[in-house]
């Protein structure tokens, strides 16, 4: 790998459409400087959430950060949300250019 | 007989569900056709509301409020007493009856107009004023006195919300505007209205199929306060707009909006506002019973009793 | 001249592609679209349904099911021998031959109205019953006798299909209602019946010009096949048409649903049940060939076959 | 007063955003509105274009094209030594309003219906050769004499881009078929006209909220620049207008032509040929500033001052 | 990385729409507790899927599950479909939370 | 794992629509044999961006490739379109099957 690429992490959260503002808090109150989303589709525990009107609508929420804050992001997240709402969190390793970016 | 198109459309669209089709209709076309209806009603609504002096409605607005505050008081106490429930699932569910159904007010709208009997359309105002209480009732429900931190934003979610916003934007431009204004606009919001209508109970005929394949997570004493709560407010906001001296058509409809439980505004708020209340057992009953039980039954019941009453 | 609208918009869409615009419609206009007509078709042909006793209809029933079961022998014959292809993509390519298209069905009815030809509006009724045959033998010859465990859910699929199940639950609807009953959907479902089919069709230029760029994927052969099958299977439903005793104009229409080539529920069917056969090589034929062939020219020819046969 | 629709519906959008609702229209609706705004102001344009003798409006077109080479040098001027921009931008920004906006129109178009006021619908031909010119300047100004490899591609994407393409493609289809062609789609192209263009309206209204709200990205002097341009554009549109012959509301319309800037075509078109250029500091102007001083004032102004020149 | 992450797999399978209920049927047959399905148009040895009408659209299927599950399906998937369909598949390493629920 | 994985990099460009095109001739000319796009919205440096209408759409463009290949795209993509575009990119790790397919 050349050195100009910088590990990084990915977070992926996917969850019901309502937590799209408070995932945008969550992420900004963290440090991170960006995000983005996917509308999606999908089943799990709760059921299959079709996304074909507005109560099952579903979005894949994606976040570039450094470790420190991927893990805060993930800790409030399932300290606050997963248990009353559909929820699934995972982490990545990712690598970037532009580390600045990505804190 | 004079069945009306919205009931086959919705029954196809359950039908669709029920037979496993792969019959899907595009998100984007359910989110155009709820931001339409909404719409439409709206100048509808606003254009007869020019013609009533503010004065003059008050009464009339300020019962409704009253009615849209006690609803959802009554329907919580069933819910813990006679359905057992617990205090957030009684609360979001009080919420949900508290406020109202759009497309059943359109259907309601809908099928008086098919027999020709007249109505104050300005009820359309009162569909946006009763989307909020029940949600305000059921948020206070939930959470005792602690109105707390989360109270301001979410109250400040449902009124800016879509239902209300557009509604609102909608009578203040149909009041703005009158019948001759709005007369170059009038080939979209006012002829397609029903044909729109159909193509969104084809679409919630297919929530709706899905919604009822799942009433078994509610229980059978949520299906029977499904079917008893529209029956019971149903007449009683019949029989408020009687006492306030609407129109047979207009009593019927606001029997019907009381009659109504809420799928957009209410389940969003509840989302936000009382999490730990369960969408996967008041959704079933909402879409998969009181609401195709409001359009096959309902509005025919709430118009008998109307009749009955203006005898 | 006569030029229909349909023409120059199909013809719009081919071209946008051609000097590769970037002009895309969204894929949520296409499906609204497309569950717009396949409804709007059922209606009114469900309108006209309701004035026929069902006894008087069975025969034509049963002869157009018989067309629906031969025509996709005769394509595969064709396939086989002449066109010397493996049996897997040649039984794929025979059912969309033997099935029908909604939008030539669509264009069919379009032109007729245009020039004020009468025509049995019931026709959309044989539109849905002719989807599924061709679908069947399709999968049969792929397959040989053993009929095998997929065949089921197939069958199933293709029945509970959007398009079968929107013609169908449409026609149910129209019969249910009638020209009274519908008349408050009908600025929707009529009155916007032919500037929609314009949008879709400028839809399926942009998808017809992008299969017309793959052409030599199919090779000079299919294309051969895909202009000459449409004429003689035109020519056999015109003729059948005028068997049953139907007008000029009913007789153009079966011509043009018996020439036209399915492109939703054939390719849909043949990618689950005959996997093996590749979409790469039938759809420029069906949507590049013989979709543009049928509305450009095959409508005129059918129509003066049909008149040539009553004379 | 004469309120046209499009007003309030705009102001609706406007403020759903500033009170930051969760209105959300999906971007199919937006697309699909697009596409029919351009189609239905291209076929309502051929229509009358038929009319004309080619030879009769080439002086017209000649002189349009002149007007739009000239706009966008001025806008460059000024944008230079005025605003004190650096060349890339200046030369975006330039294209923007040297270029046109279809919704702009399409909202003179409506307030002259309203008021009943007689124009040559033919000028959606100078709206889509006025898209061009200005785009191209843009570029040549940005990249001086080095024209350089991209530009042949940039000229084409321009020239079968989606706005050129189908307004063209609907100014032939309109021509080609004539009023009596295009009767059976009258329903959808020209009825539902004025209620489509609220739609869209009130989606432009979410967009240009958000972009209000970054207008201080933009700073001051752009903000006068984009209320001082549409008013001097206009004014010379409506004095060309006179000049060429046109009636005072075609003069009016071609003010409002000159007027209005891009936010389809010439965005795009930079992004690809000037991408040194910030979007951040033009669109905010252009949708948040010029676009509703159009409609809320330029459109009155421009109309005035045509009126004002014919006596 | 703190000790509640734990190692899963996630499986990506980029296919025609037409194979949507048959990944469903294979992942609930391994034994999966979810998956997630998004809306993709792409390009690959099959030429271009822009996805403009249902004849070519494409999906995003995914899928988060333990090792085995994960090879379980990708073998049925490879054997079943790859030959004859339009179809990608990639696995990469997560973490995440909850582990009870990714099997 | 089984002997049938292959070891390859999946790089992810999330941009704004308007470089569709030349991404997609970046990785042609990088040799990749194929891509997929979803359509994403979100925020980062240059501000919200929300997708709902054409001046605002972004993309998530996705290649499966060697790393070579990765490496060549990344640099000209970053040499070229980084500094004036909205643009993010990272690279991760996957696992293919019939490796000859991604080059
Ligand atoms: N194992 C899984 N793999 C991928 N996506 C999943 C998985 N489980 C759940 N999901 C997604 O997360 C959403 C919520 O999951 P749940 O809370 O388990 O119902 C589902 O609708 C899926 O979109
Ligand atoms: N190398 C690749 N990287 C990312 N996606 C790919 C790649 N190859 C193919 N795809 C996706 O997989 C679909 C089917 O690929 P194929 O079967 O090769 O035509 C394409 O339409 C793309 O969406
Ligand atoms: N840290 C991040 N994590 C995930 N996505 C990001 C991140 N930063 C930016 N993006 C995405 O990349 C786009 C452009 O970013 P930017 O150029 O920083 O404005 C944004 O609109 C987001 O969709
Ligand atoms: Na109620
Ligand atoms: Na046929
Ligand atoms: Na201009």
């Amino acid at each position: 790998m050349e050195p100009h690429w910088h590990a990084r992490k990915l977070l992926t959260i996917i969850a019901e459409a309502a937590l799209e503002r408070a995932l945008v808090a969550e992420v900004r109150h963290a440090g991170a400087l960006g995000y983005t989303i996917a509308e999606v589709r999908g089943a799990g525990q709760a059921g299959e959430r079709a996304g074909d009107w507005e109560g099952e609508r579903s979005i894949e929420f994606r976040v570039v950060c450094d470790e420190a804050t991927a893990g805060v992001i993930a800790d409030r997240v399932m300290g606050r949300y997963a248990r009353d709402y559909s929820l699934v969190l995972y982490l990545s390793d990712v690598q970037v250019r532009r580390a600045e970016r990505f804190t | 007989m004079n069945l009306d198109p919205v009931i086959p459309f919705l029954l196809l669209g359950i039908l669709a569900r029920l037979v496993k089709s792969d019959l899907r209709l595009p998100e984007a076309l359910y989110e155009a056709l709820s931001v339409y209806l909404l719409l439409a009603l709206g100048l509808k609504g606003g254009v007869e509301l020019a013609k009533h002096p503010a004065a003059g409605l008050l009464p009339q607005v300020l019962a409704v409020i009253a009615l849209g505050l006690v609803l959802p008081l009554l329907a919580f106490a069933g819910l813990r007493r006679m359905v057992g429930l617990d205090r957030p699932n009684a609360a979001a569910i009080a919420a949900h009856y508290g406020s109202v159904s759009v497309v059943t007010f359109a259907a309601g709208v809908a099928w008086l107009e098919t027999r020709g009997i007249a109505f104050e359309a300005y009820l359309a105002l009162f569909l946006a004023i009763l989307e909020v209480p029940g949600i305000v009732v059921g948020v206070l429900l939930a959470r005792g006195l602690r109105v707390g931190a989360g109270f301001g934003p979410m109250l400040r979610e449902v009124l800016t919300g879509k239902s209300v916003l557009l509604l609102l934007g909608g009578l203040a431009i149909g009041a703005l505007l009158g019948p001759a204004g709005l007369k170059s606009t009038a080939p979209l919001f006012v002829d397609l209205f029903k044909g729109a209508l159909c193509l969104f109970m084809l679409e919630l005929g297919l929530v709706t199929g899905r919604q009822l394949s799942q009433l078994r997570r509610s229980g059978p004493r949520l299906v029977v306060f499904a079917v008893l709560t529209p029956l019971l407010f149903g007449f009683a906001g019949a029989a408020l707009g009687n006492l306030l001296g609407l129109s047979v058509g207009g009593a019927a409809l606001l029997g019907t909006l009381a009659a109504s439980a809420s799928y957009i505004a209410a389940p969003a708020a509840m989302r936000v506002a009382v999490p730990e209340a369960n969408p996967g057992i008041s959704l079933p009953i909402v879409l998969g019973v009181t609401f195709p039980f409001n359009v096959f039954i309902g509005l025919e019941v709430y118009h008998a009793y109307a009749v009955h009453l203006a005898r």
